[in-house]
């Protein structure tokens, strides 16, 4: 047992720990905090992976600007806890049932196959730096990355649209 | 003409011209409509004259053919195949004469929507015309499956009080069948690389057991059109509901769609499964003579009693083509003609008088002979001739047939024939109890004192079928002439599986 | 990057770049100038589409692979531009009438298209999830469109969260895939599975999360429950469009993936797509029957035409024969006109206030508008598939490559609910003819052109429709790799 | 870090199994969104490990084009919520069930 | 034949052209008069179409026209009759009973065709000479079912039922059709194929007895009826019994030969009958104006009697008429009878007797008419006040009482004067036809035999004469024997039970139970609809819609039904929807990964 093992280890307990808790926790923004540790935790994991990049994203993007995003909205909408009164009782076991089913499917396939030698070759010191990343984005995947951008765009759009109420007065 | 024109197209799609034109109508010249569809019918009339004139009855195979490609279709060459042999002729002639009587019929029978009528009715010429004369499996099918959207219309738009269930009913159950016919119609353009009919029943060696089924797919699309027994459920609520022109055109034309299908594709494309199934099909045909023959017999509802009478009739049809011999068959095309003129007359003369009374029901008439003498001479002939009595149409037919079936090698027993004729007795049961229901007796209901005898206009449309009724009955020589050289070259098909079989 | 790579996509790019502009001129257009947007839209469609037919690409590949600019690919931009002129003109009156003329209505329409359009060139399932992505997203805004009207926000709302959900299990597989074969382009992955040690348990599991996302946008079952809703709720304009665009763009990639010989294809998917066809068409049709309201019965008839496109795809990967392809490209092309054409006459019946959606209120219809009665029995005649009509001809391929591939128990079931499809749509017919009404229907002239339209072609291309099907059958063969 | 790829892509799995959960059993629309970024999330997971694995960075790419992603689905599906409280008063999708049948 | 088709057709006509002019103007409707003879003459013609056809075709062809201008006449007057639609009835019953016959007949057709290969007569009597016996077999089949045709047609057991409701047509048709032609059709078929009939011996023996069992069966009927015409009737049919006895034992010639005098007699017979009814008719007319009216039936011997006064001449055809049928010598009936009693008496005792019981009936009822119409006093005020009829009526009467008398001559057995001029003529077609050898002790026997019960029959009626309403002294004498002959042995009511009942109510449960309510309604709409409701009802409880228009059918109901269900289903939950989602996907996971 490595110590990148116990390492691992201890990483995984603590994200499966906070996503856990994101899901259940009856109050939206303890979700949102919880998830936010979820996703710090995977950004370290990238660290490790040697996807300093990505982690850097991981946490300024993800964890840094949609979350809070998430509990600007949450705030906003004064909605932490919305579950009053009860309804479809029996989806959340059965749910819990066939995730479970899925899952095992999922490791089921994965220890099939032939287990996943250790991480395989050694890689350079500039692997996930961001020029590497940079370089291979506009060259390669510049088409992706354009495509990206539209669809920022037109998310932004859509969100414009959907949240400009005096048009839509005048235009009724 | 020079034999190049295409007149068969110009046959088939004449109707369009006065579709056009009654679309182009204005709104309220119902009596130009009228007219406007009865002269195109007329035309189409006349042109398939024509096309009897051109018409060779020597030539056994096909004639003034037209075939181009139409497109192409998952590798297969989908042809715009028209043509005509003796097999269809004589339909054609029955459907374009009966088309300028129905529409005659409707002149004072229709009057909501006169313009919508005329127009699917004439569509509905170009799809039936175009069923007899198309030579391509995809084309006939086509035309196949666009027969059944005017008639629906005409039951649902103009028909009784129960009209919308009984169109439904009939689109349903008549698509049931043919999209069964579509897969095999698919299985062989596949399997055999055409669409083309007579390449397909040239090329030939079907494996029998394949040919069964194909066959049985076939066969559900037609049994149910003509309709045999036990399919028949979807008949009587049509025939009821559809207005007098509609049941003349769906007993007169459209069963006999389903006889020809069988006539056309299912003997000389599958013989081996036709003289293996044979004493099947014949059976049921046998069944539905004598059953249909019963059950008309204690129908209030003077429609519904021709309409299975229709079933009985048609179970002669079946049975003489089955018996797969000549005498059968042409005994059997000609019994379509025969059924044709007939029952349409039939439920023309009952339009005549549901216009008058606004009711069919048998308990409401009698006596009439005193009141209406033209009309009531003239149903007896019709009744007669439906009946079968020598000297008139039904007998020429119905005696050609179970002559065939009685000594088929391929129905192997007489017993089929033996049991069929006590179809002509309970015929004769039933149609003397209608006529006598009718128009014997004392005049029990004071409302029919004042009937008016029948209209000049109302004799015209009769008078034709009437004279054909007694000249196929007096002599029948020239119709069966035009169809022999075509039967013998199908029974000669099949005479050709018989012997592979063995 | 060289510049045939922008050659290639040349029709994207331009309709990319009309989309920005025309934000800037919506943006700072005087109000009276607005009306001017959707006939600029239109005609950024029509000079795409005028590139897409003249302008061919220098080569197939482009973008190192990424893209695949063949037949197959041309065939459906072609596809999405023309669904997107029809659908602008049918949204212009409407829109108005709900109160919804929004410019930005339009921009949303052409990214969507810009996405479609992606789907069906894309080799990459990196980028089939970016165009996925690019024409959802649109999407979902526009089926929220008629906010605050709620029917309207909950339709957005739904097809959202199950769009995102089904979305994540796509981007599941594109990641194992990878995994597994080290790629994500579809070309690679045949050339990948030569080395030894592919886990194909992996690989399967991947594919199966990748149908799950594919499955959701072409509405196939159990992945279809959020289009009945989502088309009720959503306005009908936008509802004509997505009915047809996304079902094709989800078509567009499936065929792709299995055409092309995905792993596994013929052992696994084929099988288990006719499982899945099969019960796409039975629920499909069957439910449709018990609608009271257009909109539903026409969603449910767009998850079993699903059904029906899933059957010539399983055809095509039990035994990848060319003729699957082209029957599912010329079906796609015969839905989507039939499609456009009813739903454009539901948005001449459906009032201010969204109402005059349900079947009785269509009764009378026949003596009030003939025309457009005549036109929507044709639509539902094409859809029923009774000749002589493009649906007919669509089926009868569809069906002929089922039967080609020797899976007759699946083409009869496609017949039998066929016959059944009939009933709930003839019911459309019966209301309109047979019963007494006085149905208040817009007379909008753009309107009445594309029913017009749309009526027209799918008779007359049923009566003529040679090239077309040479079309479709070169697309369909170019589409795959022998 | 050392670690044999199965481990992180089982962790991943779990991620997002668990993302599905949360899809499937919360009613605040907020959270089931929320979830559906763990799923992404979880994929991205997969992807950096087997980007390890393969020694190339391809996968660090695809990792940041869902980053992408995700950020506009949010863009959209925040602004949709909002909407949707705006008339409803309330983001308990359970309640969001008008359109049925 | 065609002579007595002819010749006896065109005196009936004369007769019918007053008769009809009367009768019509009794029962209104005068534009029925050209009626009647547009069906009179088709009559004739098809009649002639049945005998100069020349092949069994066109006989079938003419064999249905006559049936077809029967029924057309014997309903002529179709609002009269019981409850004022019986002649109709009448008319249908016999159309329909001849179909019968005639199914049998077409068989046969088809048996002859597929055996020889024509229907031509020349060319398949030529091939059965050639075949000879080892055709036996089938000629058997073939004529037993050309024997069913005859049956029908010449009324013979067990298809007679239909004649004497045919009475219920106007005299004239009666006498023509019913008596004289058309009835001896079968007779007429039988003998021209007796080249077949020849061959299948065993088919002869049967159509001998059925030809005897049907004269004494019908003659003891004849006994106690009181309609005159149903008198004749049934008389008629016993004659034709005496003729298809000759057919069968080979004595075409006889045949033939009772055939035309029979044609002779009963032709006169009717017409007398026929002026009677019409005297008495307009005796009644007259005393009705008279403003007494009561139900009163113009035909019934009861009502008669005493006329021999009031129409001498009728009185006079009558009487020898009367004669000719009880076959009292010389007149025609006798020779021609005689000549078949004689062949019977060669070929089988047994015949014989039964023929001679047949013959004593003949005399006795024939005497019991003549005594009750025209002697003892007049039962009736319309009997006392009968007028003779015009000469129109009268002249063919006188006619055919001629030929009655003479006719007789045409074959005289061998041994006298112009002998076997008849047989003559028919060698032509007829093969294997013996000269009847005069048999002397037979036609004494017969002889004396008939006077003695026409002498029985005076004893009973003639001596003391009949009061108004007085019951009839016959039935005195045999009580319930006379009920059971008076109600014709039941044999209608018998058939009624057996085959006319049963196929009604067959028909309607076949009808309304069997093919409306069970296989259009039940199994259409109701079951495919019901199994599928039922399976809907689960899925969709307390889930209710408006239910869609009834444009469904039953399948579509169905589905319907089931659709609910699937609505059921899609509640609105968007985490449902989800759920599926995933259920899908674990399927397709499950599917590829467990395959």
């Amino acid at each position: 047992m490595t110590t990148d093992m116990w390492i691992f280890l201890g990483l995984a307990l603590v994200a499966v720990w906070a996503a856990v808790c994101m899901l259940i926790s009856r109050s939206a923004v303890y979700s949102a905090l919880f998830l936010v540790l979820n996703f710090l935790t995977i950004a370290v994991v990238f660290l490790l992976l040697q996807a300093a990049f990505i982690a850097l994203v991981q946490v300024t993007v993800y964890a840094g600007a949609i979350m809070v995003l998430f509990l600007f909205v949450i705030m906003l909408l004064g909605a932490e806890r919305v579950e009053t009164t009860p309804s479809l009782p029996w989806q959340a076991p059965v749910a819990v049932a066939i995730t479970t089913v899925l899952f095992g499917l999922m490791v089921l396939a994965l220890l099939t196959g032939q287990a996943g030698a250790a991480p395989g070759v050694e890689v350079a010191a500039g692997f996930g730096s961001p020029q590497a990343v940079g370089e291979l984005l506009f060259s390669d995947f510049l088409l992706p990355f354009e495509v990206t951008s539209i669809l920022l765009l037109a998310a932004m759009i859509g969100a414009i649209v959907l949240t400009r109420r005096e048009r839509s007065r005048e235009a009724s | 003409m020079d034999s190049s024109f295409p007149i068969l197209s110009l046959l088939t799609f004449l109707p369009l011209a006065g579709v056009v034109i009654l679309a182009l109508l204005p709104r309220d010249r119902t009596g130009l409509m009228r007219w406007t569809a009865l002269l195109t019918s007329l035309a189409v009339f006349v042109v398939s004259l024509a096309v009897l004139v051109r018409f060779d009855p020597e030539v056994p195979g096909l004639q003034m053919t037209e075939r181009i490609s139409w497109f192409r279709l998952a590798g297969l060459d989908v042809e715009y195949f028209l043509g005509i042999d003796g097999l269809s002729i004589l339909l054609v002639l029955l459907t374009t004469l009966l088309m300028a009587l129905a529409i005659v019929s409707t002149w004072s029978a229709i009057t909501e929507r006169v313009r919508e009528f005329m127009i699917f009715f004439l569509l509905l010429e170009i799809g039936m015309i175009g069923v007899f004369l198309a030579q391509d499996l995809f084309l006939f099918y086509v035309f196949w499956e666009f027969t059944l959207v005017p008639m629906y219309f005409l039951i649902g738009m103009w028909g009784g009080e129960r009209r919308i269930y009984a169109a439904v009913k009939f689109f349903l159950y008549t698509m049931a069948g043919s999209i069964l016919m579509l897969l095999a119609i698919l299985w062989l353009g596949i399997e055999g690389g055409s669409f083309s009919l007579p390449d397909l029943i040239t090329a030939g060696q079907i494996p029998a057991e394949i040919q069964f089924w194909l066959f049985l797919a076939f066969a559900a699309a037609f049994a149910i059109k003509v309709p045999m027994w036990p399919l028949h459920s979807w008949l009587p609520d049509a025939h009821v509901e559809a207005p007098t022109a509609g049941s003349v055109i769906l007993a007169g034309v459209l069963l006999k769609m389903g006889t020809y299908g069988f006539l056309r594709f299912n003997i000389p494309l599958f013989p081996a499964a036709s003289l293996q199934l044979a004493p099947w099909i014949a059976g049921l045909g046998v069944v539905g003579i004598l059953y249909g023959a019963v059950v008309s017999y204690p129908q209030r509802d003077v429609k519904k009693l021709v309409a299975y009478s229709s079933v009985s009739h048609l179970g002669f049809v079946m049975l003489g083509l089955f018996a797969l011999n000549a005498q059968g068959i042409q005994g059997g095309v000609l019994q379509m003609v025969n059924h044709g003129l007939s029952t349409g007359a039939l439920f023309l003369i009952v339009g005549m008088i549901y216009e008058r009374r606004h009711t069919r029901e048998l308990e409401a008439f009698g006596g009439l002979w005193k009141i209406m003498p033209i009309y009531a001479a003239l149903t007896l002939v019709v009744a007669l001739s439906s009946m079968g009595l020598p000297g008139l149409n039904g007998f020429v037919g119905e005696f050609t047939i179970l002559l065939g079936s009685f000594g088929s090698e391929a129905l192997g027993s007489p017993w089929f024939a033996g049991a069929a004729v006590l179809g002509v007795i309970l015929a004769a049961i039933y149609i003397l109890y209608m006529f006598q229901k009718m128009f014997l007796g004392p005049v029990t209901h004071d409302e029919n004192l004042s009937l008016k005898d029948l209209h000049w206009r109302e004799i015209v449309t009769l008078i034709p079928l009437i004279i054909l009724i007694f000249w196929i009955g007096l002599f029948p020589a020239p119709f069966f002439n035009l169809m022999e050289a075509s039967v013998g070259r199908l029974v000669e098909t099949v005479q050709v599986a018989a012997l592979a079989a063995h | 990057m060289t510049p045939e790579d922008f050659l290639a996509i040349l029709p994207i790019t331009a309709l990319t770049v009309w989309a920005c502009v025309l934000l800037l001129i919506e943006a700072f257009l005087p109000p009276r100038g607005k009306p001017a947007v959707p006939w600029l839209t239109a005609l950024g469609l029509l000079v795409a589409l005028a590139v897409v037919v003249l302008v061919p690409p220098p080569s197939e590949a482009a973008f190192g692979g990424m893209i695949r600019v063949d037949g197959f690919g041309r065939f459906l931009e072609a596809l999405f531009l023309l669904a997107g002129l029809l659908a602008v003109p049918l949204a212009v009156d409407y829109n108005q009438r709900r109160g919804i003329a929004r410019g930005e209505y339009y921009l949303l329409l052409l990214f969507s298209i810009v996405g479609m359009m992606l789907m069906a060139i894309a080799a990459d399932l990196l980028l089939v999830f970016l165009a996925l992505e690019l024409l959802s997203i649109p999407l979902y805004v526009l089926a929220a469109f008629a906010w605050p009207r709620a029917e309207s926000e909950e339709s957005g709302m739904k097809y959202f969260l199950l769009g995102a959900f089904a979305s994540a299990f796509f981007v599941y597989g594109t990641a194992l895939v990878y995994g597994t074969t080290g790629t994500t382009n579809l070309y690679a992955v045949l050339e990948a599975l030569v080395v030894p040690d592919v886990d194909m348990a992996v690989l399967a599991v991947a594919g199966a999360m990748l149908l799950v996302g594919l499955g959701f946008k072409v509405a196939a079952v159990p992945f279809h429950m959020w289009t009945p809703d989502v088309y009720d709720g959503a306005p009908s304009s936008a509802v004509a469009f997505m009915a047809v665009g996304a079902k094709a763009a989800g078509f567009a990639v499936l065929l792709r993936l299995l055409l092309t010989g995905f792993p596994l294809a013929t052992e696994v998917w084929g099988p288990m797509l006719a499982i899945v066809s099969a019960l796409t068409m039975i629920w499909g049709n069957v439910a449709a029957i018990a609608q009271t309201s257009i909109k539903r019965m026409l969603a449910y008839s767009s998850i079993a035409h699903a059904g029906y496109l899933l059957m010539a795809v399983s055809a095509g990967a039990t035994m990848a024969a060319p003729g699957s392809a082209s029957a599912a490209l010329f079906y796609l092309l015969a839905y989507g006109v039939t499609t456009i054409g009813a739903w454009s006459v539901v948005v001449a019946l459906e009032r201010f206030d969204g109402t005059g959606t349900t079947i009785d209120s269509y009764a009378g219809l026949g003596r009030r508008r003939p025309w457009i009665a005549l036109a929507m029995t044709v639509f539902m005649l094409s859809l029923i598939g009774v000749p002589p009509t493009l649906g007919f001809l669509g089926k009868f391929l569809v069906f002929g490559a089922t039967v080609d591939a020797g899976l007759i128990a699946l083409a009869v079931i496609g017949v039998l609910t066929s016959l059944v499809s009939a009933f709930y749509y003839l019911r459309v017919v019966v209301t309109m003819y047979m019963r007494g009404g006085e149905p208040e229907t817009s007379r909008e002239r753009w309107l009445t052109a594309v029913i017009a339209l749309t009526a027209l072609a799918t008779f007359l291309l049923g009566l003529l429709p040679g090239p077309l099907l040479e079309l479709a059958a070169q697309a369909g063969l170019s589409g795959v790799i022998p | 870090m050392n670690v044999p790829t199965d481990y992180l892509v089982i962790l991943s799995a779990i991620l997002f199994a668990i993302g599905v959960l949360g899809v499937l059993t919360r009613r605040n629309a907020i959270v089931m969104f929320m979830s559906v970024e763990l799923m992404l999330n979880a994929a991205n997971l997969a992807l950096i490990a087997f980007a390890r694995e393969r020694g190339e960075i391809v996968g660090h790419i695809f990792v940041f084009f869902i980053i992408g992603v995700a950020a506009a689905e949010v863009a959209v599906g925040l602004a949709l919520i909002v909407a949707i409280f705006k008339t409803k008063r309330s983001i308990d999708i359970d309640q969001v069930r008008g359109l049925r049948g | 034949m065609m002579l007595v088709v002819t010749g006896v057709g065109s005196l009936i006509h004369i007769y019918a052209a007053s008769y009809m002019h009367d009768d019509v103007r009794f029962n209104g409707d005068t534009g029925r008069y050209t009626r009647f003879f547009v069906f009179f003459n088709l009559f004739i013609a098809s009649m002639l179409i049945l005998v100069m056809g020349d092949s069994y075709l066109t006989l079938f062809v003419g064999w249905e026209g006559v049936g077809l201008c029967s029924y057309l006449l014997i309903g002529f007057w179709y609002e009269k009759g019981r409850d004022g639609i019986g002649n109709a009835w009448a008319g249908k019953k016999a159309f329909v009973t001849n179909r019968i016959g005639d199914a049998g007949f077409l068989i046969g057709l088809f048996l002859i065709f597929w055996t020889f290969g024509t229907l031509n007569f020349h060319e398949v009597f030529h091939q059965a000479e050639e075949a000879g016996p080892q055709l036996a077999a089938i000629a058997t089949a073939i004529t037993i079912c050309l024997l069913i045709g005859a049956t029908g047609k010449s009324a013979q057991i067990p298809l007679y039922v239909w004649l004497p409701d045919a009475m219920a047509g106007p005299t004239p048709v009666s006498a023509l059709i019913h008596a004289a032609t058309m009835v001896t059709a079968g007779i007429y078929m039988i003998v021209r194929s007796n080249a077949l009939f020849s061959l299948a011996p065993l088919t002869s023996d049967v159509v001998t007895w059925v030809g005897a069992g049907t004269a004494l069966f019908a003659a003891t009927i004849a006994v106690a009826q009181f309609d005159i015409k149903k008198v004749l009737a049934y008389s008629t049919i016993s004659q034709l019994g005496f003729m298809v006895t000759a057919a069968g034992l080979g004595a075409y010639g006889a045949a033939i030969f009772h055939l035309v005098t029979h044609a002779f007699f009963k032709a006169l017979l009717f017409l007398g009958a026929g002026s009677v009814i019409l005297g008495i008719e307009h005796a009644h007319h007259h005393a009705s104006d008279h403003g007494h009216e009561k139900a009163f039936d113009p035909q019934d011997m009861r009502n008669m009697g005493g006329l021999s006064r009031r129409m001498p001449i009728t009185h006079l055809v009558f009487v020898i008429g009367a004669l000719g049928l009880a076959g009292v010598p010389p007149l025609a009936g006798f020779v021609s009878k005689d000549e078949i009693l004689a062949d019977a008496a060669r070929i089988s005792p047994a015949i014989e007797v039964v023929l001679l019981m047949a013959a004593v009936l003949t005399a006795f009822y024939t005497g019991r008419q003549l005594i009750m119409v025209f002697y003892g006093k007049a039962r009736s005020e319309a009997a006392a006040h009968a007028p003779e009829n015009r000469i129109g009526i009268t002249g063919p009467l006188l006619v055919l009482a001629g030929l009655t008398l003479t006719g007789g001559l045409l074959n005289l057995p061998g041994g006298l004067p112009f002998e076997q001029r008849l047989t003559e003529w028919l060698t032509h077609s007829i093969e294997h036809l013996h000269a009847a050898e005069a048999e002397w002790v037979v036609a004494l026997l017969a002889t004396t035999l008939t006077l003695i019960s026409l002498g029985a029959a005076w004893l009973l009626y003639g001596r003391r004469p009949l009061a108004e309403g007085a019951e009839d002294p016959l039935k005195r004498l045999l009580g319930p024997v006379f009920r059971l002959l008076e109600n014709k042995w039941w044999i209608d009511e018998l058939y009624d039970r057996l085959f006319l009942q049963p196929y009604i109510h067959f028909s309607r449960f076949l009808a309304q139970r069997v093919d409306w309510d069970w296989w259009h309604d039940w199994f259409h709409d109701r079951l495919l609809a019901g199994s599928y409701n039922r399976f809907s009802d689960w899925l969709a409880v307390s889930f209710d819609l408006p239910v869609i228009d009834g444009a469904a059918n039953g399948l579509g109901r169905a589905t319907q039904a089931w659709a609910v269900g699937l609505r059921r289903l899609q509640s609105g939950y968007v985490r449902t929807y989800a759920l599926a989602v995933l259920l899908g996907a674990v399927l397709m996971l499950t599917y590829i990964l467990l395959r």
